[in-house]
C-alpha cells in the first residue's frame, strides 16, 4: 500500500541526539523514501542580537553560537573586524590563534569519532576516544582557562600567551594523541563491525559533492579539494602551511579516515608552531569604533567552511553580521542522500556529516513539505509500540 | 498501630535511599550552544564516570528522576521542555546546567529566547559556568542528591 | 578487530592506571588560568566602569556611593556571568581577577548568586539603597 | 587570467557596476530580473559555488539589498541586487542551484523578500507561533526586551 506511508518521527529529545533536531523519515518497509528535518529548537536570533551589542559583546555572543567550534567562530569574526578597522595583529597572536584552532580541531574530531562510534553501536570506541580527548581538553584548559568556550580571542589579538612549560605539556599531549590516532585509524578500517556500518554507506561522488555544495571533511572525502587553510591561508596559516587530506571513495568510511588523517596534519602543525612561535606582542590596539565598510571572512572550521559577512556603519555596533555555518551546507544534501537507505543507517548517515544544530539553528531550518502523508505523533508511535508488544505477550 | 507507623517510616527511608542512590537522568537541550551538552556527555565518559554515583543518563523522560537542562529556552523548545517535564514521574528534580539555563546568559533579550529555565519549570539546583567543568556538574548533582536526601523523597 | 589485538588491548588496559578520577574524594590541582568566580578588589578602582560597559551578559554593576572619595561597591551576578574574563582584560588597575579555586558554584538558592564586593559598611549602604528602591532587578532572564 | 577576471568577463553583459572592495573580492551590481541569467552563466562556467545569501536592510534609502556570495578557492564574487523595501520580490535560482533553497527561505523569512518560484516556501526556522508579517532582521524590528536597558 504505497499510499499508507509510514512516518517515523525522531526528536527533538532523543537518546541518540545530544542536540535538539526533529527528523521525520518516511519508510516503506525498512527503506527510507523521504527524509525531512525541522530545526529551530536552538534558534536564538544571534544575528539580530549582534546589531544591538557593541563589537566586544558580539564577540562573546558569537563564541556561543557553538560550543564545539567556539574558537573558530571568534577567529572568523576577529579577522573580519580587524580587517575593517585596519588593525595590525602581531604575528605571535596569529600563531597562537592557529595553535588553538588546531587543538580545537583535534578535540572536535575526537569528539565526532566517539559520537559516530556510539551511533554505530561501538561504545568501546566512544569511551576510548572520549577518554583520550580529555588530554586535549586539559591542554586547552591549561592554556586558556576553560575547557570549551576558551575566550582566547580578543579584537586585536589573543588574551593568553604561551610559555615554555605550557608548550611542553602540549607536546606531550600531542605525542600521546598521535599514537592513539594511529590505533584508531587501524581500528576503523579493520574492525568488521565498524566497517559494515561505514563502507559503501552514503556514498557521494565527486560531481554530486560539488553540485550539492558539500564543504569540509565531507567534501574532501569525495575528493573535492576544498580547504580554506590551503586555498586562502588566513591568520598564520601562510607561515605554518597545512597539507590537504583527500579521499576518493566518498562513503562514510572515507569521511572517517579523512578526519582521522587530518588529525596527523593538526599534530604536525601544532608542533611546528610550538617550535617556531614568533616573538613579540600578543595584542594590537583596537579602536572602540570601526570605520564604515564591509568584509567577508572565511575560515575552515572543523566541520568545513565558515562564512562571515560583516558590515560596519562606523559606530561601535555592527550594522549586520551574517553567519553561514558548514552544517547548513552539509545537512540538506544528506537528507537527499538518505533516500533509498535502510532506516537503520540513518543515525550513521547523520553522524557522518557531524551536524551541529546549535551552529545551524541560529538561522535556518530545512523542511520539505510533504503532503498527503499519515503523520504519526510521538505519542501515537508510543501507543503503537505498546500495542505491538501487548500482542507479542 | 505502632508497627504500621514504623513500617511506613521504614518504607519511606528505603524509598529515599533507593531514589538518591541510583537516580536516572534525562538530558534536554533547550537551545544551548552545545558547550554544556558535551560537558554533560563528558561526565559519563571514563575520566569522570558519573555512574560511580549510580547516575545514569538515559533517553526516556518516563524513566527519569532528574531532568538536566541546558541552554536558554527558545520559543520553539519551550513546549517540548514542558512536555518532557510533565512526562517525568514524581518525585522529579531539575538541574539547570550553565549560565544560559539560569539566566539566559549572553542570550538575554534575543528575540527567539524565552529566557531562563525556571521561568518555564521549577528548578531544584543551579550549576553556573559557561560551561561548568564536568567536575562542577558532578558537584551540582551531588549537592542535589544531598538536598533530596535531607528532605526525603518518599512521595 | 582481530582477537589477538583485542586481547593485547585488554591486557594493556589491565596494567594501565585507572583513568577515572575519583573526583570529590581526590582532586586534581586547579589549573592556574582556570576562570572561576570573579573577584573584585576595589582599592585602586577609579570607577571608570569599563568592565561594566563591555560585559556581554550584564553580569556586573558598579555602584558609585561617592565618586570623589572613591567609594564603590561592585554587585556581581554569578548567574549571568559567562566567565569570559573580558572585564579582567579591560581593567587597567588590576582590580578584577577570576579565581582559579572557586569554581564549584552550584546552589539551590539563586540568592547565593548575587555577590557584593567592597568595604563592609559600603555594602550595607548599597544593599539598603537597593532594598529601598522600587526598581526591580534589571532584566532578570 | 585570475578567477575574478574570468567572472567579470562572464558577467559583463549584465553588470551595472563593478567594484573591488578588498583584495580577492569582486562586487557586481545587477538588476533584479537579470539574476537567473547571471547565475546560469556562472554555473555553466563552473565558477565556484554558492556560499550564501545575505540580506541588508537599509530603511533610509528604502531598499533591501540582496547579496549572493559565490566562492571559488580564495576568491569571493558577490552579486548585489537592490530591491524596493515595499513589497520586495526576487526570482528563485533553485532551478540552477538547488542548494540555494535554504538560503532563499531564510531570506524570505528574515527580510520578507518574496522569492518567486522557490520550491518550498513554507514556514522555516522561526517558531510555529511566530506572527506573520514580522521580519526579525529588518531594521525596524524592535526586540521586546532590548539588551541595552
Amino acid at each position: 500500500m504505497p499510499s499508507e506511508r509510514f512516518v517515523i518521527p525522531i526528536g527533538p529529545q532523543h537518546p541518540a541526539l545530544k542536540e535538539p533536531g526533529h527528523f521525520e523519515f518516511s519508510v516503506e518497509g525498512e527503506r527510507v523514501t523521504g527524509a525531512t528535518v525541522r530545526l529551530g529548537y536552538a534558534h536564538r536570533g544571534i544575528e539580530k542580537a549582534c546589531e544591538e551589542r557593541n563589537w566586544v559583546q558580539s564577540l562573546y555572543l558569537l563564541e556561543r553560537i557553538c560550543g564545539i567550534c567556539s574558537h573558530i567562530h571568534t577567529t572568523a569574526y576577529c579577522l573580519g573586524v580587524e580587517r575593517l578597522a585596519g588593525v595590525e595583529v602581531p604575528p605571535r597572536a596569529q600563531a597562537i590563534r592557529v595553535l588553538i584552532a588546531e587543538l580545537e580541531r583535534v578535540h572536535s574530531h575526537l569528539l565526532w569519532l566517539g559520537v559516530a562510534a556510539h551511533e554505530a553501536g561501538f561504545d568501546t570506541l566512544f569511551m576510548y576516544s572520549w577518554r583520550d580527548r580529555e588530554t586535549v581538553m586539559d591542554v586547552l584548559e591549561g592554556l586558556t582557562g576553560n575547557r570549551v568556550n576558551y575566550s582566547a580571542n580578543v579584537l586585536g589579538g589573543v588574551k593568553y600567551d604561551l610559555d615554555e612549560a605550557r608548550a611542553e605539556t602540549i607536546r606531550k599531549g600531542v605525542d600521546y594523541l598521535e599514537a592513539r590516532t594511529y590505533y584508531y585509524l587501524e581500528l576503523v578500517v579493520h574492525d568488521p563491525v565498524f566497517v559494515q556500518r561505514t563502507r559503501g554507506i552514503g556514498t557521494v561522488t565527486r560531481e554530486q559533492a560539488e553540485w550539492l555544495g558539500l564543504v569540509g571533511p565531507a567534501a574532501r572525502a569525495s575528493n573535492v579539494a576544498r580547504d580554506l587553510r590551503v586555498e586562502s591561508p588566513y591568520a598564520a596559516y601562510d607561515l605554518f602551511p597545512v597539507q590537504m587530506v583527500l579521499e576518493t571513495a566518498g562513503d562514510l568510511e572515507a569521511r572517517v579516515s579523512v578526519r582521522l588523517k587530518e588529525l596527523f596534519e593538526s599534530y604536525r602543525v601544532i608542533r611546528t608552531i610550538l617550535d617556531k612561535l614568533p616573538t613579540g606582542e600578543i595584542k594590537g590596539r583596537m579602536p572602540k569604533k570601526v570605520r564604515e565598510g564591509e568584509t567577508v571572512s572565511r575560515v575552515e572550521a572543523p566541520r568545513g567552511e565558515l562564512f562571515y559577512f560583516i558590515k560596519s556603519n562606523g559606530t561601535d555596533k555592527a550594522e549586520r553580521v551574517k553567519v553561514r555555518t558548514p552544517t547548513l551546507c552539509n545537512l540538506a544534501p544528506m537528507m537527499t542522500l538518505a533516500i533509498g537507505h535502510q532506516l537503520a543507517d540513518m543515525p550513521m548517515l547523520l553522524a557522518g556529516v557531524d551536524p551541529c544544530f546549535s551552529c545551524n539553528d541560529r538561522s535556518i531550518v530545512v523542511r520539505n513539505a510533504q503532503e498527503a502523508e499519515t503523520r504519526w505523533t510521538w505519542e501515537q508511535l508510543r501507543r503503537y509500540g505498546i500495542e505491538v508488544y501487548k500482542c507479542k505477550r | 498501630m505502632r508497627l504500621e507507623e514504623l513500617w511506613e517510616q521504614l518504607e519511606a527511608r528505603l524509598a529515599t535511599w533507593g531514589r538518591t542512590h541510583s537516580p536516572w537522568a534525562v538530558h534536554f537541550n533547550s537551545g544551548s550552544c552545545n558547550g554544556c551538552d558535551i560537558e554533560i556527555l563528558a561526565t559519563i565518559t571514563p575520566r569522570y564516570d558519573l555512574e560511580r554515583f549510580g547516575v545514569k543518563i538515559q533517553g526516556s523522560p518516563r524513566h527519569a528522576d532528574i531532568l538536566v537542562c541546558t541552554g536558554p529556552v527558545t520559543r520553539q523548545a519551550r513546549e517540548r521542555l514542558l512536555r518532557i517535564y510533565e512526562q517525568m514521574p514524581s518525585p522529579k528534580f531539575v538541574l539547570a546546567v550553565g549560565t544560559c539555563a539560569i539566566s539566559g546568559g549572553v542570550f538575554q533579550g534575543c528575540y527567539n529566547v524565552v529566557g531562563r529555565v525556571d521561568a518555564v519549570i521549577p528548578v531544584d539546583m543551579y550549576v553556573p559556568g559557561c560551561p561548568p567543568r564536568p567536575e562542577a556538574i558532578i558537584d551540582g548533582i551531588l549537592k542535589l542528591l544531598e538536598k533530596a536526601q535531607a528532605e526525603g523523597v518518599a512521595t | 578487530m582481530k582477537i589477538t589485538t583485542m586481547l593485547g588491548d585488554v591486557l594493556r588496559s589491565l596494567l594501565r592506571p585507572n583513568s577515572t578520577q575519583q573526583y570529590p574524594a581526590e582532586r586534581q590541582p586547579d589549573p592556574e588560568r582556570l576562570r572561576g568566580k570573579l573577584v573584585w578588589n576595589g582599592e585602586k578602582c577609579t570607577g571608570c566602569a569599563l568592565c561594566v560597559k563591555e560585559c556581554p551578559a550584564l553580569a556586573i554593576e558598579l555602584i558609585t556611593l561617592d565618586k570623589a572619595a572613591k567609594r564603590f561597591v561592585m554587585r556581581y551576578h554569578i548567574y549571568r556571568c559567562t566567565f569570559c574574563a573580558q572585564c579582567v582584560e579591560n581593567c587597567r588597575f588590576g582590580c578584577l581577577q577570576m579565581s582559579n579555586t572557586d569554581w564549584e558554584l552550584a546552589a539551590a538558592d539563586k540568592s547565593a548568586f548575587t555577590v557584593y564586593y567592597g568595604k563592609e559598611h559600603d555594602i550595607e549602604m548599597a544593599r539598603s539603597a537597593q532594598a529601598a528602591s522600587t526598581k526591580p532587578e534589571p532584566a532578570e532572564g | 587570467m585570475t578567477a575574478l577576471e574570468q567572472a567579470q568577463g562572464l558577467l559583463a553583459a549584465w553588470a551595472q557596476e563593478t567594484r573591488t572592495p578588498e583584495a580577492g573580492r569582486l562586487d557586481v551590481v545587477i538588476a533584479p530580473e537579470k539574476l537567473v541569467a547571471a547565475t546560469t552563466a556562472l554555473f555553466d562556467a563552473r565558477w565556484g559555488y554558492l556560499a550564501g545569501i545575505t540580506g541588508l536592510d537599509a530603511p533610509k534609502s528604502g531598499q533591501i539589498e540582496v547579496l549572493y556570495h559565490f566562492c571559488a578557492g580564495a576568491y569571493v564574487l558577490t552579486l548585489r541586487i537592490a530591491l524596493a523595501r515595499e513589497k520586495p520580490s526576487i526570482a528563485s535560482i533553485c532551478s540552477v542551484i538547488p542548494a540555494a533553497s535554504m538560503f532563499e527561505r531564510e531570506l524570505a523569512e528574515m527580510f520578507g523578500v518574496a522569492v518567486v518560484g522557490t520550491p518550498d516556501p513554507s514556514r522555516l526556522f522561526l517558531p510555529d507561533d511566530w506572527q506573520d508579517g514580522v521580519y526579525p532582521l529588518r531594521k525596524d524590528f524592535a526586540e521586546e526586551a532590548s539588551h541595552a536597558e
